[in-house]
């Protein structure tokens, strides 16, 4: 029993985190309808900048994270501006080939800036240690990771679903022309909800850093794990992701703790069985 | 002389390299009706969609309440009073009823949807519904009402009746015929159904080839056997 | 005249810092002893195989040989990409000297193959008995699922069990594994006083380490055990305090205290700009160089494969790592083997501390090639 | 004799609505039926079912005395039963020619080949020729779809469904969008069809109706409230007022 | 023209034009091409050949993708299976005659094409490509589990193809197996050109656009597609044999995301949904890769990458697909 409640608290830890990372991932992907293989390298330019304010400039953690998010959003301005927006509506695969441009090249101009070696971000007092639940520890930054997942889960749930502004961009996503023809500024719309994108990309590469640490390859190396977690919950939907995460984060804790060794089968058959069941994604928004 | 709500002059636009309007002219007086006519693939599509900002223009002007909209992007083009309900409608297949209709919006407030609820009351009912969940003339009757939410001073409508049934399609004309006799809006009509546009009219322009071939009145089109036999290929009209 | 040595290895991607260490270590020795064997210089081509790709790598060397003239292959990172030229190496009239590459069987692929760097089971097999001797007799085995790991797997039983050890469980791990509590889990389960682990060098070491301390077992006073690989300099930093304690077994530590180390690290250091980058495959390359410069000496700078390789064999001197033996009938590297721990010196900086040598250890997995 | 298709009392809910209630119909060979009623009142989603496109939650679909209610669409086209789509569904990029070529191939069963080009066959060519003249596509026929305008797709659309031969044909509004000058081409191209053929036509514009329908049903809120001779229908108050308004005081009826 | 074609003389195409449409001008341009590379470049046959083979990995891909629309990050799966088909025939049971191995890599191919397009097929759009991801790691992790079999992760070498037809002996330059895969790359393309341009081929277009539209005309999406695939799977298994050939040795790598991903990229560099396109892509990329990797070893990705930029920018349709439009405004503009 002891065991159970053990797993399902590294399965929801770990849920969480990839929820934080991922959910980015979604907005671009489902809402903008940009396959977004450049997120784990905006996500790791987070990581680099809060790395280099918290543990270089030594400004703490808190500004660490700021830094990341507004650091991330304004290199990111220029990028859609000249990049993005000329792939927007563009066939899926002119995306794919654009963004992992832009990954190859994030990757290369870290490597050169910065060197290969891993980066860390310093936790502050608080957030390091582990919280005692009695029968066993658990690491205070998990803690800190699955509140603020679900901080981001509610905040953005809201956005889309609840305000015009999340009208406007999912009525874009459909159809721009049309949208524009009805008096919205497609290209603002556009360019705030990247900002957001970016900004998710940016904290989930903070956060998660603890387990998925800094270094020029993060870029490409998570891309899959992203990929699966946004797709198995449905591209665009906040509570599809949040349940994917949930839900891949189990298997694999489940997978890695009865039968490390075929962990992985275990993990991709059971993507298979979900898709299959659910081939829209787990709450899919109708294509 | 206040300057007309739409004025057109030697515009001309297509697709890609290819040119489909040529060099048209014509202007909309202030609540006028003006009806598009002309045969399949003349071209009455496109010169709507251009005049929405939705083609590639080539040339020419396009002046709205006498400023000239032709460089400006179509957004601009909708905030500055055009609204356009296309062929295709353009419902937006993820959003709900309502929420279809919030984007037409423009800057006035929620509750407004209530008018294009008494407008089509099988809207009301199919609220929460998805766009894409709705039947053909439930589309149209969305395209239609979304347009006409954002208070556009001309409106162009591409076909608003295909699909609608013969009690609805009544009732529409009448309500757009209210429209533009209260002076608020200008209307701009492709129809396929030539009585009925010629009932609504009361100017008439017949598009062959991407140009103006006929204009005028549309009792003198009525009377002008041969022109409707050779631009509309269709007998005679009771 | 010019001669040509051809180097492969990870130069960009993830093994990126891998190769860059080749390249620091070549660097330092021509530095150091400058570009000129008895008139000849020499030149290195690099060619860049980011990850394991053995067709790639095989063209390359390829290229190498056909149309760079390069009379020496060096470098590989991985055991494929190795395996994968050795097919070439007699047509070529070629020597190919490993840098890295630690799976035993390559130099047993052609006799003209020397290895300058270690094998897994040479690295592994002394800390079977440090656990021993700090009186651990049950063991958790947790090594990644690919070749180094389940030689570091067998490697470690073998030896284990030849101190009168038991190894209680044996866990393999998917490469792709980025959280690691539920392992940590069966850790605790298996009831093991310490545990082996072998996982190949970077960001998955870190949260290895982390979940070891997050969840508990260090507190609990699980014994951690690994070569290495798991605490190469260049995670150090990264690691922090977690790595403090730490006690793994490998064949150089860039705190090694010798004259000949600190020379080379002082010209390694500036080779690779940032010193926190420096690790072990540097070392590699070095001594690479000393073998194949002591190579071109033996044929006057002729292409002559088998007279090089044969000069070599049995050489012997004083590597930075210490002294080392080219083994004459293997051709792979008799080397000490060091118990090192982390620990923190003066200046904040983390360092691998050796506490215990084992001498001139030769390649125990040699034994078990297939042949 | 049997029905070329019989529909059972069809039931279908979406959600709390109950789109078809209880329909039930039959269409005998070359009957011309016309099915009318207000927009959102299940036809549609009647074809749907009939066709296979959606699954019924009662009720049975017989084709040629064959139970075909789990079969899957495909399979009840190959045995004959064909639609056109309301909204246009074409293959944006080939051409009108391609189009019609393919679903020749389809019908005669050669469209799974893997070599030879449609265009080396005489037979196949000839047809697609006739095909394309008869709703008048033959301009167009080496144009990408996308480059055509509505009306035009709007005819292709019927060219399909005309070259796969079915037995029974549904028609959802063929005439919508098609200005006047050119539904006469698809009632021509209808006429033009064997005799023994059933269709069914949905379409709005009741001038078409009436000069087509030998049968008329009417169905609102999703059930059949009308089912009998044209001349019939427009005295029926029901659907004066829920459907046709003033145009049953026109007495436009052929 | 508003004649029908029905009134129209016998539509006999004349020989220029049945050339161009059987692509005999495509295989030309291969050869020619191809022995041009043998004389520029004589001492780096091996890139070549491995040029060949993942072409045919492309081309495989834009089967299914280009003509089908299906989209996939798996497909290496096809070209590994066909390379370890070949390698365990040859390293284990010792059938190292290159045209056998050929063919069973073909056949490997094949089952592997059957087995991913049967998971694969069960979705649409993002699901679909999560499958196909799914799929390339259960096939990488088989084959890293079965290392009795394959190596595992030190890959599976000892493959000696014997002499071609015992006279053509696989040499240090490569030469043998460089004018193996020409010919072998010159057949494939011929056949998949019939393929392409026959009912099959245009039936798999209109599944890309609408599969409900195919349904609709009484062809099932799901064969068609899954036929596509089979077909797909023995093209990617030639060139995964001929790689195992060539190499002489199999790895992981070719059962890997990356080498998935990296295909898929030098498709859609080519331009999807033609041919040409597929082998534009693969030839440009790899040499363009080779080049740069060669002359700067540590930071040639970033150039990589502008370079995919820069395409998607000037050229979206590709660079074939680009060409031909830039090529049909230029022939326009003088009429
Ligand atoms: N996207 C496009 N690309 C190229 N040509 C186009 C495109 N859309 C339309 N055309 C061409 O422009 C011409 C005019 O088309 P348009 O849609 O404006 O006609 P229309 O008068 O509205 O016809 P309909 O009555 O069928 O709706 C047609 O010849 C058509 O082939
Ligand atoms: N998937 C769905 N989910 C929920 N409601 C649906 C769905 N599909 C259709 N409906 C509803 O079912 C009703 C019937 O639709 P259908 O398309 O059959 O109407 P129709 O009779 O063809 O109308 P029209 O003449 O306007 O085309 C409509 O009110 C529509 O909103
Ligand atoms: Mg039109
Ligand atoms: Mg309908």
């Amino acid at each position: 029993m002891q065991t159970v409640m053990s797993i399902a608290i590294d399965a929801l830890a770990y849920g969480m985190v990839l929820f934080v990372i991922s959910i980015g991932l979604s907005v671009t992907m489902g809402l903008m309808r940009v396959v977004n293989l450049a997120h784990g390298a905006f996500a790791m330019i987070g990581g680099y900048l809060a790395s280099y304010a918290a543990r270089d400039l030594g400004l703490g953690y808190a500004a660490g994270v700021l830094v990341a998010i507004i650091g991330t959003v304004i290199i990111a301005v220029p990028i859609e501006r000249f990049l993005y927006r000329r792939i927007y509506g563009a066939p899926e695969l002119t995306q794919v080939l654009m963004t992992i441009g832009i990954t190859f090249c994030v990757i290369g101009i870290t490597n050169f800036a910065f060197g290969p070696t891993l980066k860390t971000i310093p936790l502050p007092p608080s957030l390091q240690g582990s919280l005692d639940l009695g029968f066993r520890s658990i690491a205070t930054h998990r803690i800190f990771a699955i509140a603020s997942g679900l901080v981001v889960a509610a905040l953005l749930w809201f956005l889309i679903e609840k305000t015009a502004f999340g009208i406007k961009i999912r009525a874009a996503v459909d159809n721009a022309a049309m949208t524009a023809a009805l008096g919205v500024r497609t290209e603002i719309v556009y360019a705030v909800s990247f900002a957001v994108a970016i900004g998710l990309a940016a904290l989930g590469g903070v956060l998660g850093a603890e387990l998925l640490p800094v270094e020029p390859y993060y870029a490409l190396r998570y891309m899959v794990t992203f990929l699966v977690v946004v797709s198995v919950g449905g591209a665009g939907s906040i509570p599809g992701a949040l349940i994917a995460s949930l839900l891949l984060g189990a298997i694999d804790t489940t997978g890695r703790y009865l039968a490390p060794e075929y962990g992985e089968f275990f993990f991709y058959l059971a993507v298979i069985l979900i898709v299959t069941l659910f081939p829209r994604g787990l709450a899919g928004r109708l294509k | 002389m206040p300057a007309q709500p739409l004025e057109v002059t030697e515009l001309s636009s297509g697709y890609g390299p290819t040119r489909v309007i040529e060099d048209m002219s014509f202007s909309v007086p202030a609540g006028s009706r003006l009806a598009v006519l002309g045969r399949n693939g003349m071209g009455k599509t496109s010169l709507l969609a251009t005049l929405a900002g939705q083609t590639r223009r080539f040339g020419g002007a396009i002046r709205l309440g006498g400023r000239d909209i032709a460089k400006e992007p179509s957004a601009a083009r909708a905030l500055a009073g055009l609204g356009y309900v296309p062929q295709t409608r353009d419902v937006f297949p993820t959003l709900t009823v309502e929420e279809n209709l919030l984007v037409g919006l423009k800057r006035r407030p929620k509750t407004a949807v209530e008018e294009a609820y008494a407008m089509f009351p099988r809207l009301k009912e199919r609220r929460r519904n998805l766009g894409s969940q709705l039947s053909g003339g439930e589309q149209q009757m969305l395209s239609t009402a979304r347009s006409i939410l954002g208070q556009p001073s001309v409106l162009l409508l591409d076909e608003p009746l295909e699909g609608l049934a013969p009690v609805i399609c009544e009732e529409l004309m009448e309500a757009f015929s209210k429209l533009a006799q209260s002076g608020d809006m200008t209307i701009m009509l492709v129809e396929q159904r030539i009585q009925s546009a010629l009932d609504f009219a009361d100017h008439v322009i017949v598009l062959e080839r991407g140009r103006i071939a006929w204009q005028g009145k549309p009792q003198a089109l009525a009377a002008d056997h041969a022109a409707v036999e050779r631009l509309l290929g269709v007998g005679g009209l009771h | 005249e010019t001669i040509k040595v051809g180097v492969v290895g990870p130069f960009s991607g993830p093994f990126a810092l891998q190769g860059k260490n080749f390249k620091a270590g070549i660097d330092a020795w021509f530095a150091l002893n400058g570009n000129k064997v008895g008139g000849n210089d020499i030149q290195i081509v690099y060619r860049d195989v980011p990850q394991a790709d053995p067709a790639r790598s095989k063209a390359l060397a390829q290229e190498l040989v056909v149309r760079e003239g390069v009379q020496y292959l060096a470098g590989f990172y991985f055991t494929p990409d190795a395996m994968a030229a050795t097919a070439l190496l007699q047509q070529a009239n070629v020597p190919m000297v490993v840098m890295n590459a630690a799976t035993s069987a390559i130099v047993a692929a052609s006799p003209q193959v020397l290895r300058t760097s270690f094998t897994t089971w040479q690295t592994t097999t002394p800390i079977a008995k440090v656990a021993k001797d700090q009186g651990v007799t049950k063991v958790i085995t947790l090594v990644s699922d690919y070749g180094p790991g389940i030689d570091a797997e067998t490697a470690f039983k073998t030896a284990f069990a030849k101190e009168g050890g038991q190894v209680v469980e044996s866990v393999r791990m998917p490469l792709s594994t980025n959280d690691f509590a539920p392992l940590m889990q069966r850790i605790k389960d298996s009831g093991a006083q310490g545990l082996f682990t072998f996982l190949p060098s970077g960001p998955p070491t870190l949260a290895f380490v982390k979940a070891f301390n997050d969840n508990g077992l260090k507190a609990a006073g699980v014994k951690f055990y690994a070569t290495g690989d798991l605490t190469q300099e260049s995670d150090l930093p990264a690691l922090g305090e977690a790595g403090l304690g730490l006690q793994t077994t490998f064949h150089y530590a860039v705190s090694h205290d010798s004259p000949e180390n600190k020379a080379f690290v002082a010209a390694a250091e500036k080779a690779i700009g940032n010193p926190a980058e420096l690790s072990f495959p540097a070392v590699g390359a070095f001594d690479g160089m000393y073998v194949i410069s002591k190579m071109i000496e033996a044929t006057g700078g002729k292409q002559d494969a088998k007279k090089a390789v044969e000069a070599v064999k049995g050489l012997s001197w004083i590597s930075p790592r210490g002294p080392v033996t080219i083994d004459a009938e293997s051709r792979h590297i008799t080397e000490n083997i060091y118990l090192r721990e982390v620990a923190k010196d003066a200046n904040g900086k983390y360092y691998n501390k050796e506490i215990q040598t084992f001498e001139k250890q030769g390649d125990p997995g040699l034994a078990f090639v297939k042949k | 004799m049997t029905n070329l298709l019989d529909v059972q009392s069809l039931r279908k809910n979406f959600g709390g609505l109950a789109v078809t209630n209880n329909v039930s119909m039959a269409m005998a060979p070359g009957d011309r039926v016309a099915l009318i009623g207000p927009n959102g009142a299940g036809k549609t989603t009647f074809i749907n079912l009939v066709t296979g496109n959606l699954q019924p939650d009662e009720g049975r679909v017989l084709l040629v005395g064959e139970d075909v209610t789990e079969r899957k669409s495909a399979e009840r086209v190959r045995r004959g039963l064909v639609r056109s789509f309301q909204v246009t569904r074409l293959f944006y990029d080939m051409t009108p020619e391609e189009h019609v070529a393919l679903a020749v191939l389809q019908r005669e069963g050669t469209a799974g080949q893997m070599f030879g080009h449609y265009a080396r066959r005489m037979a196949v060519m000839e047809e697609v020729g006739e095909i394309l003249d008869q709703l008048g596509l033959t301009e167009l026929r080496t144009l990408k779809v996308r480059e055509i305008a509505y009306g035009q797709q709007r005819l292709l659309e019927i060219a399909m469904a005309m070259a796969l031969k079915p037995k029974v044909l549904l028609l959802d509004e063929p005439a919508a969008g098609v200005p006047q000058s050119e539904t006469n081409r698809i009632e021509r191209a209808l006429d033009s069809l064997s005799p023994e053929l059933a269709v069914l036509m949905i379409d709005h514009d009741m001038d078409l109706v009436f000069r087509f329908a030998t049968r008329v049903i009417v169905l609102a809120a999703g059930t059949i409230i009308f089912d009998g001779l044209p001349k019939d229908v427009t005295q029926d108050q029901r659907v004066r007022e829920a459907y046709l308004g003033s145009y049953a005081n026109a007495g436009t009826a052929a | 023209m508003a004649v029908p074609m029905a009134h129209q003389p016998k539509p006999t195409l004349s020989i220029g034009k049945r050339f161009t449409d059987n692509g005999l001008l495509g295989v030309l341009a291969i050869l020619i091409i191809g022995l041009l590379g043998y004389f520029l470049v004589p001492n780096n046959l091996a890139l070549l050949t491995q040029i060949v083979a993942i072409a045919l990995l492309v081309l495989s891909i834009d089967l299914v993708t280009g003509y089908c629309g299906v989209a996939t990050l798996g497909h290496a799966a096809l070209f590994g299976a066909g390379a370890y088909a070949a390698g365990i025939a040859a390293a284990h049971f010792g059938v190292t005659e290159p045209l056998t191995m050929t063919l069973i890599g073909l056949v490997g191919g094949a089952l592997a094409g059957l087995v991913s397009g049967l998971v694969i097929l069960r979705a649409h759009g993002l699901a679909q490509l999560v499958l196909s991801i799914a799929v390339i790691h259960l096939f990488h992790e088989a084959a890293n589990k079965a290392s009795g079999w394959t190596g595992g992760s030190d890959g599976l070498s000892a493959i000696m193809p014997d002499p071609i037809f015992g006279m053509f002996e696989f040499d240090l330059w490569g030469r043998t197996a460089y004018v193996y895969a020409l010919l072998l790359l010159a057949v494939v393309f011929v056949a998949l050109r019939l393929l392409v341009r026959s009912p099959f081929g245009m039936l798999a277009r209109g599944v890309r656009e609408d599969p409900i539209r195919i349904a609709a005309m009484g062809a099932s999406a799901h064969s068609v597609v899954l036929r596509m695939y089979v077909i797909s799977g023995a093209v990617a298994g030639i060139g995964g044999a001929l790689s195992a050939i060539s190499t002489q040795v199999v790895g992981l790598d070719s059962l890997s995301f990356t080498l998935s991903a990296e295909a898929l990229v030098m498709l859609v560099l080519g331009g999807v949904g033609s041919l040409y396109g597929a082998l534009i892509g693969t030839v440009v990329f790899m040499l363009f890769e080779d080049t740069l990797s060669a002359a700067n070893p540590f930071h040639w990705l970033t150039i990589v990458g502008a370079l995919l930029i820069a395409v998607v920018l000037f050229a979206p349709k590709g660079l074939y697909g680009t060409g031909l439009a830039v090529a049909g405004r230029l022939k326009r503009r003088p009429s």
